[in-house]
């Protein structure tokens, strides 16, 4: 069953990333990639880590596709006239994912992970353990992901405010 | 099926999708899409190897990760916004001035 | 029971100040100005249309008529004329509270058009445009001579006119 | 069938449909059931309490009825059985269709009105049915311009999302559809899609007012969020664990609103804010943008939302009473025995009637409480719809980005003062285990 | 502190309403009670008498068919025509009496007024619905008969409210 | 760079140039009305930058229908029916005031008992129409329980309005010359314990309603029409005394039996939306009062009644009449020319002066202050339409 | 392997196969029932009040709460780390405790600072 799961899983998953690239709305992409997302959570689940599943789907579903989406609709283009990819850049880049995922691909068949397995006996990971490396060995990466959270707020903010028409509405 | 390896494929495919999107869009929004299809890809390979080894670190790394990845996107969509506010397109062929 | 000493020293007060106020005005504009009728707390006064803003202006400063409780039009076909009536009154001056002025003109039914008095008193904004629309006054220097409660397609001539006939009557 | 008559009559609406049963059922009964119990001879069939589920298990049972409580007990321990019936779908259903009346009934009881009184003959009761049926025969209109497959598919996915989150509460002891172990952030992350999909719904209607209250809703959701997860926090700092049946279970002692009531106080709060009831209706303030992302609704579509709505609400209703009110805890009043000396008795009726072996009073008593606070907090979330007027955005997002943040934030402190000073906690004076 | 107590004294408020009586008059069950015969008039006097101002009833043995209803009502509604009757009555020469459009009549009631023979009156008869217009047309022997008055609730103020019975 | 390229490019620019030229894409324009739930039968077009009002266009005259045209065909009394359909709730002071402004032209005095009986009316029919225009507020305000109480106990008054006149709208009371009818019997007591029970439901408003927090929240400081605003745009009735003038035509100029009555005019000097609000609420208090002074010093009996000829003529001349509606100033200007209809009938009503401050309250407020602004304004919109 | 985790999910998945199961066969029914009447496509107008809508229904519409959604993104992730350790905190050392308060210490003032922009209404 859980062979079912996995295969169902990546197909949604990959199916859905190509789909948020080539889809021809924006809003669709959009939708799709919170359906990628959402099928790596899947995945999180399927590898015991439910808390970290639960973390993808609130932050990415719920926080950053709701933002992603929000600003697709924002900036919807006006112009009826999209511009299409050359076809030589699409080959380039289709060749260069091919390469990658040649190259990947052949790695991991000739290292010794392709013949590693799950072991059933370990116990699986509790939250509480998670916790407790988050704060005792991890604190300071805790410190300073704060600061990156506060600093990439007040950033987004600084840049996403309209000052241009501040500065128009302002007599002269 | 359901080995390590299948996982790290799967990640491998992501990836691959991401860099072509990177390669091949133009779009800022499509780009922004490639980039969470490979910070999400790499999570589930810090993932995957969490489990096998087992270790709650790798857990804890993801964590990391994805709240770095979220703060990156408010960044992102806000320098986004703007840059369309001022040329009234998304399109990152169309944002000359920004190189200056 | 009614304060009849009281009652009576009102009616003269509010004569006295009409009486006042209606000599200031002939007295400001001489004959251009006619007193049609002086009654109890209402009075009329018939201007010329070219002094009419300087009179509602005069009335506003040095009385304090702020605002309309009415204006509105009357077409008189065999005079050839419409009359446009303001009825001013005032919420500044507590002794004009129950007084209303009739501050009206006369213009010419063919082309009628009046200086409109949207600048001195705001409130008759509503008034003349619904005056333009019913009677097909133009009042110059209104800057919204338009379409207001008729139907978008009316295409009739103006409806108060007395011209214009109901059907079936 | 496309579309009914102009002389529509209920009457022969009724005949056709019960004809309709009539005939499945001759049909069922002569042709399938035989083919069914002649297949049954070749299939292995499960073993339930020692005895082979044969097809004539079937008549043996109706002779001997106590003979169907094996099998019952079997049916109900499996996780179809709670996902469908009892703490899932259909009990989830079944509270919400009585909130409406409950809602309906006590509003128009507030308001001096009478409220549903035709439909059925005592009060009204069927109402429900009656404005089902309505909505299930109007037509759907989907605007001009409209994204079809969005339109279609949110209601949808809002009815669905709504029994996700019912299929985490837990109503007993050992009663919940998903025991999960995050029980309380998946209940958060799922409660993370709402937003989303009422965007995207507002977004597909076309239409000015749907996207106006789309955002309102994103806005209002988006802010009581944080409040709404910061409000639970403490309560885990207690129960040291994100199982909701756990969380319940730590509270043998002590409720956890008697410790942080502003807490409670501000997940009622967020919680109605969430549900987009009064005073925080604003999605679908009427005067003002018509009826908010709803404009476009029509017949079951409308309907299903509402569905969904109503889900929500029991399921935020129940997580009120686990995280706050002590979950199922409360006084023993059921007795020991159904029915006392019905196990020893001989006969199979009487054993059945007081379902032996199925008959649990703790869990009985557990369903019991459960189901009469979270109709209380259903109640008071009613009554405030009463009194209140709707309130305006800017006010909402200060109230949820400062007033309630902070609020939440004065009881955790309360709370780990508590638990520092040694007066709670798993080692404090009060300790719950 | 001032917020909090707006929100209990509304809370309490409302829950108070919950005991209260419902204030419906629930109408095809129960119907109001009114407190003369309709509304009347004095042509001696020239003064009404206070009534419901229902559907209209006409006293044959007082009509003369003089007309003045219905002029009285053509400014208003021309609800009332004037049409010949088989009847034959010495003060009715003509033999015409009112017929009433009750698809046009305002129920203004102008008609009693302008009536100086105490013929045509109006009833506590509200209940005028009908499938067609042709039936709203109610010819003079319809108008004869004195409607039946059953109404049986009146507005009652108690101790938990006022309520209608 | 291909040929299609650049005529791609050619068109984009052109339509970025059309885009920069309207420069409105911030803009969102509402139609707001005539099929909306919080306007009625009127229409107002918003333009919205993000949740901010910018631009505010009103569009009446949906409920159109010439009342001042038709009263040019009918005589002094077929008017009255017809007057009436503006305002049904307010039936009795729309007849009022034209009454006296035909009897003004005409020059007769009603008896004693008329008068009161006509105050009686109208002051019955000003609790009518607040609480109806108060109940709308409610739902306005998304307050269902604020909606359903005052449209019940709108039932007390109009039960009193039946048994008074034999209408619970449009009653056709008030003519020229006095009141249709006497009152029943035991009127006098019925009214008394029906407008005590008012007076004690209306203490309950209070704490469901205007002392919620929300509603004042809502209110309070939103919409302000100071002082100078008010006097320059001439509006009337409760929001001219909401923001500060005391004139109430019942005081300044009392008309009939009003100067004999001792009642305050209620106004507050906060100016805004809660004491537009308010101010209408108090009004039903003091009318409640005025009744209950109405009753206690009425004449036993007597004329109510002058008697006139049904198609009397007036004399050629004009006269202006005004009373305090539940709008505020209800005006009559009559023109005869000594037939025996109207020369001309310009109805000025208190709705038609208050919604000129609609555009300037509502430029610059929330979208979200519209109902409360709006409905604030004591607008009814086929009063104003006529 | 793998199995208890994701077994412990399944409801979940199941209910939301009930709830779609219950919103397409309420949608049939209703399609099977309901009248469909398309002779007028004035009824298929989106909602303008009676008017025949103008301008576009999906417009580049902005209100001036843009700030907030961005601030919900970077909180959302503060509030599971909070979790994190509300779970740990019975069995993790008291002065664990402390790099949490520097972690809401930092976010709270980056909070404030960003309310105060958000609460600046004339620059959104």
């Amino acid at each position: 069953m859980a062979d079912a799961l996995f295969v169902g899983l990546s197909i949604l998953t990959v199916g859905s990333a190509i789909i948020s690239l080539e889809s021809r709305e924006l809003l669709y992409g959009g939708i799709a990639l919170a359906v990628s997302l959402l099928g790596i959570a899947g995945f999180f689940i399927i590898l015991d880590a439910p808390f970290v599943a639960m973390f993808q789907i609130a932050v990415y579903v719920g926080a950053v596709a709701v933002l992603v989406i929000f600003t697709v609709m924002l900036v919807r283009s006006p112009n009826t006239v999209t511009k299409r990819e050359t076809v030589k850049r699409k080959v380039a880049g289709i060749a260069l994912g091919l390469a990658f995922l040649a190259l990947i691909g052949s790695l991991i068949g000739n290292s010794v992970i392709s013949q590693l397995g799950f072991s059933d006996t370990v116990p699986v990971v509790e939250i509480k353990e998670i916790g407790r490396e988050l704060l005792t060995y991890y604190s300071p990466v805790l410190i300073v992901l704060a600061f990156t959270l506060a600093g990439s707020i007040i950033g987004a903010l600084a840049l996403a405010r309209r000052e241009d028409i501040e500065e128009k509405n302002e007599p002269a | 099926m359901n080995q390590p390896s299948d996982f790290l494929i799967v990640a491998a495919v992501l990836i691959s999708i991401g860099i072509y999107g990177i390669v091949v869009k133009r779009n800022a929004l499509r780009l922004i899409f490639s980039i969470e299809l490979i910070a999400n890809a790499v999570n589930l390979v810090i993932v995957a190897f969490s489990r096998m080894l087992p270790n709650p670190q790798g857990q804890v790394f993801v964590l990391f990760s994805i709240a770095i990845s979220a703060a990156e996107v408010a960044v992102g969509l806000g320098i986004m916004i703007i840059a369309y506010r001022f040329y009234k397109d998304i399109d990152v062929t169309e944002y000359k001035n920004l190189k200056n | 029971m009614i304060d009849n000493k009281s009652e009576i020293e009102l009616k003269k007060k509010t004569i006295l100040l009409s009486k006042d106020i209606l000599n200031s005005v002939v007295e400001k504009f001489g004959d251009r100005i006619k007193v049609i009728y002086d009654k109890r707390n209402r009075s009329k006064i018939m201007v010329d249309p070219e002094i009419i803003v300087e009179t509602a202006i005069f009335l506003r400063d040095n009385h304090g008529f702020d605002h309309v409780e009415s204006a509105s039009g009357t077409d008189y076909p065999k005079e050839d004329q419409i009359e446009i009536n303001y009825h001013l009154g005032s919420y500044v001056n507590p002794d004009l509270f129950p007084y209303v002025l009739v501050l009206s003109t006369k213009t010419n039914r063919d082309d009628p058009k009046t200086n409109s008095l949207i600048n001195i008193l705001p409130s008759v904004e509503y008034f003349e445009r619904e005056t333009y629309e019913m009677l097909g006054v133009y009042f110059i220097g209104h800057p919204r001579n338009e379409r207001f409660l008729l139907p978008e397609d009316w295409a009739d001539i103006p409806p108060l006119r007395k011209d214009f006939r109901l059907k079936g009557r | 069938m496309g579309a009914l008559n102009p002389d529509f009559r209920f009457g022969n609406f009724v005949g056709s449909i019960i004809q309709l049963v009539l005939f499945i059922l001759a049909f069922v009964t002569l042709l399938i059931l035989p083919i069914i119990f002649f297949m049954l001879f070749f299939v292995p069939l499960p073993v339930v309490d020692g005895q082979v589920l044969t097809p004539y298990l079937f008549f043996s049972m109706m002779v001997d009825p106590s003979r169907t409580l094996p099998i019952v007990q079997f049916l109900i321990h499996t996780d179809l059985f709670r996902a469908a019936v009892f703490p899932g779908f259909a009990f989830g259903a079944l509270v919400a269709a009585s909130t409406i009346f409950i809602e309906r009934k006590l509003l128009a009881k507030m308001q001096l009105r009478i409220g549903p009184l035709y439909a059925g003959k005592i009060e009204g009761i069927f109402q429900l049915l009656a404005d089902g049926l309505k909505l299930v025969s109007k037509e759907i209109i989907v605007p001009s311009g409209a994204d079809k497959m969005i339109f279609w598919l949110a209601p949808i996915m809002f009815v669905s999302t709504s029994a996700a989150v019912v299929a985490l509460i837990p109503v007993a002891s050992g009663w919940v559809a998903a025991d999960v172990d995050v029980g309380l952030i998946a209940v958060f992350a799922i409660l993370g899609f709402f937003p989303l999909i009422i965007l995207l719904f507002s977004w597909a209607s076309n239409s000015k007012y749907p996207f106006i209250g789309g955002l309102r809703a994103l806005h209002q959701m988006v802010a009581f969020e944080i409040p709404f997860l910061l409000s639970a926090l403490p309560v885990v700092i207690f129960s040291g664990s994100l199982n909701l049946s756990n969380i319940a279970l730590s509270q043998n002692l002590f409720w956890n609103i008697f410790v942080m009531p502003i807490n409670a106080f501000v997940f009622f709060i967020s919680s109605l804010a969430e549900l987009e009831r009064v005073p925080f209706d604003l999605p679908e303030a009427e005067s003002e943008i018509v009826a908010g992302w709803l404009t476009e609704t029509s017949g079951m579509i409308f309907g299903l939302i509402q569905l969904g709505n109503y889900l929500k609400l029991y399921a935020l209703a129940g997580l009120f009473v686990i995280l706050f009110l002590g979950g199922w805890y409360g006084p023993q009043i059921f007795p020991q025995e159904l029915i006392p000396g019905a196990s020893a008795s001989e006969d199979p009726l009487l054993r059945m009637v007081a379902l032996e072996g199925l008959y649990n009073p703790v869990t009985i008593n557990s369903i019991f409480w459960f189901t009469v606070k979270t109709f209380g907090i259903i109640l008071l979330m009613l009554i405030t719809r009463g009194i209140n007027p709707r309130i305006r955005i800017d006010i909402l997002l200060h109230t949820g980005w400062y007033k309630l943040i902070v609020l939440t934030f004065i009881n955790l402190f309360i709370v780990l003062t508590l638990i520092y000073g040694g007066i709670l906690g798993p080692e404090g004076l009060i300790s719950a285990r | 502190m001032n917020t909090a107590s707006g929100f209990i004294k509304a809370l309490e408020s409302g829950t108070k309403h919950l005991f209260i009586k419902r204030f419906t008059l629930r109408y095809p069950e129960q119907k109001l009670k009114f407190v003369g015969d309709g509304y009347q008039f004095d042509p001696k006097k020239g003064v009404g008498i206070a009534g419901l101002r229902g559907r209209h009833i006409l006293f044959h043995d007082k009509c003369t068919g003089c007309q003045l209803c219905s002029i009285a009502c053509e400014g208003i509604a021309e609800a009332i025509a004037m049409v010949k009757v088989d009847e034959q009555w010495k003060q009715n020469k003509k033999s015409i009496m009112p017929q009433i459009d009750y698809g046009k009549c305002v129920f203004c009631g102008l008609c009693v007024d302008a009536c100086p023979f105490y013929a045509l009156y109006m009833t506590n008869d509200y209940e005028l619905s009908s499938y067609t217009k042709q039936h709203l047309i109610y010819t003079p022997s319809q108008l004869a008969i004195k409607p039946i008055d059953n109404g049986d609730v009146e507005l009652k103020i108690g101790s938990r409210g006022a309520t209608h019975g | 760079m291909s040929s299609l390229d650049e005529k791609i490019d050619e068109a984009k620019k052109l339509s970025m140039q059309i885009v920069k030229e309207s420069d409105e894409d911030k803009l969102m324009t509402l139609s707001v009305g005539p099929q909306h739930p919080g306007t009625g039968h009127f229409r107002f077009i918003i333009k919205l930058d993000g949740d901010y009002i910018v631009y505010v266009n009103i569009d009446p005259g949906y409920v159109h229908r010439g009342e001042e045209k038709m009263c040019e065909y009918r005589n002094y009394f077929t008017n009255i029916p017809h007057l009436e359909r503006p305002v049904i709730h307010d039936s009795a002071n729309i007849t009022y005031s034209y009454s006296l402004a035909v009897e003004d032209l005409i020059g007769i005095t009603v008896p004693r008992r008329g008068q009161f009986l006509r105050a009686i009316t109208s002051e019955l029919d000003r609790i009518n129409y607040t609480l109806y225009w108060l109940a709308i507020y409610g739902i306005f305000l998304g307050h269902s329980t604020m909606f359903m109480w005052p449209a019940a106990d709108r039932e007390l008054v109009l039960d009193l309005l039946e048994r008074l006149t034999g209408h619970r709208i449009t009653h056709a009371f008030n003519i020229p010359g006095g009141v249709r009818n006497d009152m029943p019997n035991n009127f006098k007591e019925k009214c008394l314990s029906q407008i005590n029970y008012l007076e004690k439901r209306l203490k309950e408003y209070e704490h469901i309603f205007y002392n919620n927090p929300l509603f004042r929240q809502r209110t309070e400081g939103v919409g302000i029409l100071s002082k100078e605003d008010a006097i320059k745009l001439g509006v009337t009735g409760s929001v001219l005394r909401a923001s500060g003038v005391p004139y109430d035509i019942r005081k300044v100029e009392p008309y009939d039996i009003y100067n004999e009555i001792d009642f305050n005019v209620q106004y507050m000097k906060t100016c805004d939306s809660f004491a537009r609000a308010y101010i209408p609420f108090l009004d039903v208090r003091e009318s409640c009062h005025i009744i209950r002074e109405l009753l206690d010093k009425m004449p036993e009996s007597g004329d109510v009644r002058e008697k006139l000829l049904s198609n009397i003529k007036g004399p050629p001349g004009e006269s202006f009449k005004r009373v305090e509606s539940g709008r505020g100033a209800l005006s009559y200007h009559i023109v005869s020319d000594g037939t025996s209809r109207p020369y001309r009938v310009k109805i000025s009503t208190g709705s038609f002066r208050n919604i000129l401050a609609l555009p300037f309250l509502l430029v610059g407020s929330m979208l979200g202050d519209m109902p409360p602004i709006y409905w604030s304004l004591n607008y009814w919109p086929i009063e104003a339409d006529r | 392997m793998a199995g208890e985790t994701a077994s412990q999910f399944l409801p979940i998945l199941y209910l939301f196969g009930f709830g779609i199961m219950a919103g397409i066969s309420s949608i049939i029914l209703s399609r099977l029932l309901s009248q469909r009447r398309r002779y007028n496509p004035i009824k298929f107008l989106p909602m303008e009040c009676g008017n025949i809508p103008t301008g576009e229904g999906r417009a580049h519409f902005m209100m001036q709460y843009y700030s907030y959604i961005l601030m919900f993104v970077v909180f959302d992730v503060m509030l599971i780390f909070l979790y994190a350790w509300a779970v740990a905190f019975t069995s993790i050392p008291k002065e664990a405790t402390l790099p949490m308060m520097g972690f809401l210490g930092i976010m709270f003032a980056a909070m404030g600072y960003a309310l105060f922009l958000a609460g600046r209404k004339g620059i959104w």
